[in-house]
């Protein structure tokens, strides 16, 4: 499945991964894929594929959900991150960006940007740089900049969220749907960012992401998840164009992009595998 | 396969619905029934009755009380010793001023006035969430147990202020007093016991439950939805109520036959309760009777080994105990921070694959 | 009448006292729940703890000596030396940090992400067992403590009101130090929670934990750090309470004493709890003097709880503490 | 064997104070074993049940060792004792409140199988002001005197006794109640600074007692007019105020120290065996010469029920005779190795309560230790025994007792 | 008469004027009207001075940049939030300040943004909460159960079944929500909301974290729902083609304040709406 001429320059490894949550549910089965230092990696699968789990697992935040990796290895760097705390693995320049907003509430909105750069020796004055980077890329943030983050809109929160992540100034950026709940314009200018920042600074991308159609735009390389499993992988260019993805992940058929309305008829779903 | 959930169709939404839906629990359940009414009392000395028994079904009965309140509908109470005392002291008075009433009706209106003043400590819960209210429910403790200590009208002006309960009688056999036999206390709180299972498992399953448990995930999205906060909460806090004071009505009446509010009704009960309630289980029924059970049943089983077995001086056996109290309390938490319910689940459902994982 | 004033005065500055001892013991209560979410039923315990291992420390005496002795027979009670109250102090703080490393590791590290229900009752399970432990390494008679803090009625202060009033006021020098010793705890303690980037990470743990992980502050780290420093504060309150009273099991009750206090400061408020036990001291004082004749007394257990649940109702969140965020 | 349980409590808030009494207790009672090979030629037996002073596990403790032929309870703390009057009556097992519990069970024809003497706690309330009556020429008309408490069914039982002998002679009582475990009292104290009561009385147990000690030096209250019920003093509860709180007084029914020929025995046949109870660190202190004595008065017992039925083994409606026909004379005392050390008394089934002799002791705190300043002196019954009998009468009634002897 | 009955009569009566959709369908009257709101919290004005008004049996969208006050005003509308000016009318009547139950039993269902579920619940028992205000046994007879309290619980359950064979999560009846992936959640969400037979259905970004086909059963359902149960929908969406398919006519909000409201054709090619929102014109 993997393409084996890469392997060398792969920043991240997943080999094989199973994972159980409370000892009983068995999401992952055996997931393999592995990202490329400086590429846009994209996961993608419907709801419940197991993309959370997926990068969860990579970044050891399984552990404070009751999940467990019970088979296969992670490797960053070619070494096995899977006893390492979240933190440390922060530190070595992996982070990522939790689905569902997940906002320190309590603290503002700049306060939450700064816990971004909590692991940063950096000056001050570069923190403060950064700060106003992130307040360029979301100016909306810098209006709200003094209010509790548990009061901000949805869309608010997600932009604190990711903004809390590019302060870390990461090797590597796990997001998880980043585009959720954001209002188109700025879904493409997310997009744009990450494409900015894997352009010019190298930032490695694996993203999760059910809006299939931007992600394939913007990334270089593909997995499809259904049910714990990896059903298909590609470059993003050629899972664009393939049949199936493009009628159950980009909504159109053969006569171009249907209309929502049209879809009122009862009709199973093909999977792969189920 | 050990255990058969499989095979176990409903074909009817009420059979659906029912406790134990799967037909291997109902017959534990219905298996323990008859063990707990018809074979226990035949052997139950006053040692297993005074030191095991007693304790245990008076702890259920308000761990469930307490259950209904933290673990259904998210309000944790830390009153439960003073709602006790108010269960206890007035049985105390209905028993002394209507000695010819059934001592069984005494401990049922105990029950209802503790659900009065229950209700009143509730007022504020409607302004004030998660730990500042269990803080704030202290008052309640602290104040009742101060008043039934002071005011000389709880406890028939007796010279000491301690209470105790004179002989009473159901069916011609004593319940209360010196001349009572182990299997007529132990059916009498079983009765109450079995009976508040009953109510509160019927209460849980249906619509009143499903508000109480809206209130305790989420009280807002609970109110938009429809759920009347203060009603949700105070009938919670009712209900609670009147199982705790059912069992300290039982307790001071039955179980220790004469109390003095401080000692008995003191703040550590109410943490002892709470204890049985989490380390059970928060929001199951059968989680109250484990919780109970264990913290009632542990210190007797250890201070039975520990000094009787092992011959160890009775305070560093006594020392040990607490110690070892301690850290199971944390072990079971981090291997299922859930409760002894939820462990229970679990190893049904591992059981359930056994042999094959997953 | 003048008379009935001063008193109430004196019981107004008396009762300012009796607040900032209330207030240690808050204090410790704040660090924690400030940092996790966490509860600590514990705090109590650990003041116990840490004024035991003090006196075992300065005293010589043999840890788990009875235990020892009763398993191999020795007769093994103290080493023979004899150690200062610094040296002791010193020695004691490492211990705590030590038990700080050990409940993060052994029980939190464990529980992060779970309701903050369990984890007070994690709290809990250690309260007994470390009160099973303290007992157990040494023993459970009462213990003097004595580092050298002054205690009695100040005498300058005694002349001076009495010069002026005609009337001396009865202010105990171990309530002066132990202001004093509050003052420059809370200070500093404000003072790390406001302006370091810990602080700022401890309110992130607090709200969730694994956000926090997501962004790489490390929970073991700012939890072994906020045990080891509520251990430092619980020494400082068992330090006074145990000159006050003696050693001894009693000692761990005085949490129920903080948390009133800890209500109306607000959980997570450092300056609330300083605030929040001086009205509180003044208050259950007051009210003793004025209207627990009437009553009969023995009011100050409830009052203190009373009067700050009727303060909540109009504040839900205490003087300081943080607002509850109530969205969809 | 002859079975004596020991609901001890060397845990838990009162630890300091449960100690030194069951090591007593039991100390004593294994004197007995090695030195004389029990009581008439039959082996005590011991059994040890911790309770932490709570009342459940007080419970536990008397189910589980019931059954085993106990002979005798003894739970040092009035909250167990209420909980046994009922079941020990009902199982015919006698209970010893040595000078704590129900008082009003010292009249024996109610109460067959409590037995509180040699004195109860209104006689201690009647001896304290017995001794400011002596202290003041026997009047005390324009006396304030103040009585600090334990807010509890214990600390509460003087209160009656004390307001009775205010209307006889003519003192001004006010009450200063200290909440459970009492380690706050500045509110109590600085009343007492200001009204300056001229005697103080006390009813505290545990930590209350060395806080009010401390409390008292503090505001420099005269020692001497400070007065504590028996169960206020020992030493752990001066120790901690030094020097200052030398003066200091309290009751006691039994006389205090070490300097006895017992002490002797129990150094050589107990401590120095290695088979004491405790560390064998509080030989002489005044808890563990309360708890000797309640062994002793216990042996005692036994030994009286032995020679009645004339049997070596005992059943507890034998003990429980034995209790009832108990009389301790000087001589009996002084062959026991304990001359001079308690009063004489008889106990007889209308009185289960001795003669309520008690005795003042003081505080020396250079030399850190109590001594007796005046001699046995009795209760005032007239104000009591009509109180005893009311109450004892009230629990008759609602307990369906017919009084009288069995 | 059940409380939904109850509101179709009240409703029938205002059904007077209206207009008929493309695809066909006949829109009633007003059903609820925002006069003037005006909300602010601190200093931040959320909602500046809007008016419109959902009529019977439509499909109403609200759409706008983040933070433009969207769910703000949906939050207004169940009574969460108070405005401090303006009016709400609802049914042809101004409606007084009530507490959010109280909306909730006028037929106003809601979904939320982050969602809202009640996570200790299991599946069937979080939709089941949807029909609380249809049961109204007291607590004895509920403590006692066998009889009218049972009956009830069937009764309500059957028609809950009906929503979930309609929502199609059979398969995750009894798994406790907290397990769910999201997407499943926001559908478990608004089978809840169904599940009180809502004239007025509030929906917050209902498709947010899901992929085409999702999106496509989603509409399904809420096409359907307006469909078969008649309900009224108040939608919240920033999927632009989801909004243009399924929306009868659309408020755009930005910062607070209403900058275009008309059929998705019209709005799609304000210019104001582009400049603010769209980005690019939309197909
Ligand atoms: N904490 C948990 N406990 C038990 N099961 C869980 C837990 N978290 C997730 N699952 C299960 O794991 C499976 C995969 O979930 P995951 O969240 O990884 O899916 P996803 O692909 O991210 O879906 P979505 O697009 O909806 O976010 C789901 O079936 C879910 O039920
Ligand atoms: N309770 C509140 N306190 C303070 N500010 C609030 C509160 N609720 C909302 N706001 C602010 O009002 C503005 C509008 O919020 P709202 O949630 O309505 O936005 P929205 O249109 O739903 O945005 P999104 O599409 O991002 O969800 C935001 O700036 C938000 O921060
Ligand atoms: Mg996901
Ligand atoms: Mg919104």
């Amino acid at each position: 499945m993997l393409d084996a001429g890469k392997a060398q320059d792969n920043l991240l490894e997943v080999n094989n991964i199973e994972v159980i949550y409370n000892h009983v549910i068995l999401v992952l089965k055996g997931v393999s894929l592995s990202v490329p230092k400086g590429g846009i990696t994209a996961l993608l699968g419907g709801n419940g594929a197991g993309k959370t789990t997926t990068l969860k697992a990579i970044s050891n935040l399984l552990h404070s959900e009751r999940g467990e990796v019970t088979k296969g290895s992670v490797l960053y760097h070619g070494k096995t991150v899977q006893h390492r705390d979240p933190a440390s693995l922060v530190k070595a320049g992996v982070i990522q960006v939790m689905e569902g907003r997940h906002c320190f509430e309590h603290l503002t909105v700049e306060e939450n940007l700064l816990t971004g750069s909590y692991t940063r020796a950096a000056s001050r004055a570069e923190i403060e740089q950064d700060l106003e980077l992130v307040y360029s890329y979301f100016p909306r943030l810098k209006l709200r900049r003094k209010s509790q983050a548990g009061y901000t809109s949805g869309g608010e929160q997600q932009m604190i969220a990711i903004g809390r992540a590019l302060m870390s100034r990461p090797e590597t950026i796990l997001l998880d749907e980043p585009s959720m709940g954001l209002a188109p314009q700025l879904v493409e200018e997310i997009f744009t960012i990450v494409k900015n920042l894997n352009e010019e600074e190298g930032t490695t991308f694996l993203l999760a992401e059910q809006n299939t159609n931007v992600a394939l735009r913007y990334a270089h390389y593909g997995y499809i998840l259904e049910s714990g499993r990896i059903v298909m992988d590609g470059p993003a260019a050629e899972l664009r164009e393939n049949p199936d993805v493009k009628e159950f992940y980009l909504g159109m058929s053969d006569e171009g992009r249907k209309s929502f309305r049209d879809v009122r008829s009862y009709r199973r779903r093909k999977r792969w595998l189920s | 396969m050990l255990y058969r959930e499989a095979g176990d169709f409903k074909t009817s939404y009420e059979e659906d619905s029912q406790t134990f839906p799967i037909r291997f629990d109902r017959l534990a359940y219905h298996g323990a029934l008859v063990v707990a009414f018809a074979i226990v009392p035949f052997f139950i000395n006053d040692y297993w009755a005074n030191a095991v028994a007693l304790p245990f079904l008076i702890y259920a009965i308000a761990a469930i009380g307490l259950n209904i309140l933290v673990g259904f509908c998210g309000q944790v109470s830390l009153g439960t010793g003073g709602f006790m005392a108010v269960g206890a002291y007035a049985t105390y008075k209905l028993m002394t001023a209507f000695p010819e009433v059934n001592i069984f009706f005494h401990v049922l209106i105990a029950g209802g006035i503790t659900a009065l003043v229950g209700m009143l400590f509730g007022l504020p819960s409607l302004r004030i969430k998660g730990f500042y209210l269990a803080v704030a429910t202290l008052a309640a403790q602290f104040f009742l147990v101060w008043l039934f200590n002071r005011v000389p009208w709880f406890y028939n002006h007796s010279a000491s202020g301690q209470i105790s309960a004179p002989e009473r009688t159901v069916i011609g056999v004593p319940v209360t007093g010196p001349h009572t036999e182990a299997w007529a206390t132990y059916l009498f709180c079983l009765v109450f016991l079995a009976g508040s299972a009953l109510i509160a498992r019927n209460l849980t399953r249906g619509a009143t439950g499903r508000k109480w448990m809206a209130i305790r995930d989420m009280d807002i999205a609970a109110e938009i939805i429809g759920v009347n906060p203060l009603r949700a909460k105070l009938s919670a806090f009712a209900v609670s109520s009147f199982f705790i004071g059912i069992a300290g009505a039982l307790f001071f009446s039955v179980y220790l036959g004469a109390v003095e509010v401080g000692e008995a009704f003191g703040i550590n009960k109410s943490f002892l309760v709470l204890f049985m309630v989490i380390i059970g289980g928060l929001g199951r029924i059968f989680g109250s009777l484990a919780g109970a059970a264990f913290l009632v049943l542990l210190p007797v089983l250890l201070k039975n080994t520990l000094v009787g077995t092992l011959g160890w001086p009775t305070d560093l056996a006594a020392h040990l105990e607490i110690m070892i109290v301690g850290a199971l309390i944390v072990i079971f938490l981090v291997a299922e921070p859930h409760g002894l319910a939820q462990l229970w689940r679990i190893t049904k459902e591992k059981l359930r694959l056994w042999p094959f994982p997953h | 009448m003048p008379d009935q004033l001063l008193f109430a005065m004196e019981v107004l500055l008396n009762g300012l006292m009796a607040g900032v001892l209330y207030a240690l013991v808050a204090l410790g209560f704040v660090l924690i729940y400030k940092a996790s979410g966490i509860f600590n039923y514990a705090q109590g315990v650990m003041a116990l703890f840490a004024a035991m291992t003090l006196v075992g420390i300065m005293e010589g005496q043999v840890p788990f000596a009875h235990l020892i002795n009763a398993a191999f027979g020795t007769d093994l009670h103290v080493f023979g030396w004899q150690l200062s109250g610094l040296v002791g102090i010193v020695l004691t703080a490492l211990i705590m940090i030590a038990l700080a490393w050990a409940v993060n590791h052994l029980i939190f590290r464990h529980l992060v992400n779970q309701e903050p229900i369990i984890l007070f009752m994690a709290t809990i399970g250690l309260a007994y067992f470390m009160e099973g432990l303290g007992d157990l390494m040494w023993g459970a008679d009462i213990k003097k403590l004595d580092v050298g803090l002054p205690q009695g009625i100040n005498g300058w202060i005694d002349t001076v009101t009495f010069d002026a009033f005609g009337y001396g006021f009865f202010i105990d020098n171990l309530d002066i130090w132990a202001t004093v010793i509050a003052a420059v705890l809370v200070i500093a303690l404000m003072i790390f929670s406001q302006y370091s980037k810990q602080g700022r990470a401890l309110r992130a743990v607090a709200d969730d934990h694994q956000a926090a992980l997501s962004v790489g502050i490390s929970l073991n780290f700012i939890w072994v750090l906020v045990w080891s420093i509520a251990g430092f504060v619980a020494l400082v309150a068992g330090i006074m309470w145990g000159t006050k009273s003696g050693v001894q099991f009693s000692l761990s009750l005085i949490a129920l004493k903080a948390l009133p206090v800890l209500m109306l400061g607000g959980f997570t408020s450092i300056p609330g709890a300083i605030v929040g036990g001086l009205i509180i001291g003044v208050g259950e004082k007051l009210f003793e003097f004025a209207i627990g004749p009437m009553v009969g007394g023995a009011t100050e257990n409830w009052f203190a709880y009373v009067l700050a649940l009727l303060f909540l109702v109009f504040r839900p969140q205490g003087l300081f503490g943080e607002r509850l965020i109530e969205r969809v | 064997d002859l079975v004596f349980p020991d609901l001890s409590y060397r845990t838990g808030p009162y630890a300091a104070n449960g100690i030194p009494f069951s090591d007593g207790y039991q100390d004593y009672m294994t004197l007995l074993n090695e030195r004389d090979g029990g009581i008439g030629g039959e082996m005590i037996k011991v059994i040890e049940c911790e309770t932490g002073y709570n009342t459940e596990k007080g419970v536990e403790c008397y189910e589980a060792t019931k059954g085993e032929g106990a002979l005798l309870y003894q739970p040092l703390s009035t909250g167990i004792t209420y909980q046994l009057i009922p079941k020990a009556t009902a199982d015919g097992i006698p209970v010893h409140s040595m000078g704590y519990g129900r008082t009003s069970a010292k009249n024996g024809e109610v109460f067959h199988n409590i037995f509180n003497y040699p004195a109860n706690y209104w006689d201690g309330a009647s001896h304290a002001i017995t001794q400011i009556l002596n202290e003041n020429e026997g009047d005390i008309a324009d006396l304030k005197i103040a009585l600090v408490y334990h807010n509890s069914a214990y600390g509460k039982e003087p209160i009656r006794t004390l307001e009775e002998l205010s209307k006889k002679h003519g003192y001004e009582l006010s009450l200063l109640p200290v909440d459970s475990p009492g380690q706050e009292q500045k509110s109590q104290w600085l009343q007492i600074r200001r009204e300056r009561p001229d005697y103080v009385i006390m009813w505290g147990w545990g930590v209350m007692n060395q806080v009010a000690i401390q409390e008292a030096v503090n505001i420099r209250y005269p020692m001497d007019h400070f007065i504590g019920i028996w169960w206020s003093g020992s030493e752990n509860d001066v120790l901690p105020a030094g020097e200052a709180a030398d003066g200091y007084k309290a009751l006691t029914f039994h006389n205090l120290g070490s300097d006895y020929p017992v002490y002797d025995d129990l150094k050589k046949y107990v401590v120095d065996a290695g088979k004491a109870a405790g560390a064998g660190d509080q030989l002489g202190t005044a808890l563990y010469s309360r708890g000797m004595y309640a062994a002793m008065l216990a042996t005692e017992a036994a030994r009286t029920a032995q020679d009645m039925f004339d049997t070596k083994a005992l059943t507890p409606a034998q003990m429980r005779d034995g209790m009832e026909n108990l009389e301790m004379t000087e001589a009996k005392m002084a062959a026991l190795g304990l001359p001079n050390f308690g009063p004489e008394f008889k106990v007889t089934c209308s009185n289960h309560g001795g003669d309520g002799l008690g005795a003042v002791a003081q505080w020396d705190a250079k030399a850190r230790e109590w001594s007796l300043i005046t001699d046995y002196f009795p209760a005032d019954e007239e104000v009591l025994n009509p109180l005893i009998t009311a109450d004892s009468m009230a629990f008759a009634e609602e307990n369906n007792i017919t009084p009288g002897c069995m | 008469m059940s409380l939904a009955e109850q509101y179709v009569a009240d409703d029938v009566a205002e059904t007077s004027d209206g207009y008929v959709t493309a695809d066909g369908r006949k829109i009633g009257g007003v059903m609820m009207e925002m006069r003037n709101i005006t909300l602010k919290f601190g200093g931040v004005v959320a909602i500046k001075d809007i008016s419109f008004d959902i009529r019977q049996g439509e499909i109403r969208a609200i759409i706008g940049p983040n933070g433009a006050g969207k769910s703000s005003m949906l939050n207004v509308i169940s009574g969460f939030y108070h405005p401090q000016e303006g009016e709400v009318w609802y049914n042809g009547a101004r409606r007084a300040p009530l507490r959010p139950y109280q909306v909730a039993r006028q037929g106003i269902a809601r979904t939320f943004q982050n969602i809202a579920l009640f996570e200790g619940m299991t599946v069937l028992d979080n939709v089941m909460t949807g029909r609380l205000n249809f049961m109204n046994t007291n607590l004895l007879q509920q403590a006692v159960w066998r009889g009218k309290a049972a009956r009830e619980e069937v009764h309500n359950r059957e028609f809950v079944e009906k929503i979930i064979d309609f929502l199609e999560i059979q398969a995750i009846r009894k798994t406790p929500v907290s397990r769910l992936p999201y997407g499943l959640k926001k559908r478990v969400e608004l089978a809840r909301a169904l599940a009180a037979e809502p004239h007025l259905l509030l929906l917050d970004e209902p498709m947010a974290g899901m992929n085409v086909e999702e999106k496509e059963d989603m509409s399904r359902f809420i096409l359907n729902a307006n469909d078969e149960f008649g309900t009224t929908i108040a939608l919240i969406e920033h999927d632009m083609g989801v909004v243009m398919d399924l929306s009868d006519r659309v408020v755009v909000m930005d910062y607070g304040k209403k900058i275009g409201d008309g059929t998705p054709d019209e709005v799609r090619n304000d210019q104001a709406v582009i400049d603010a929102y769209l980005g690019v014109a939309h197909d």
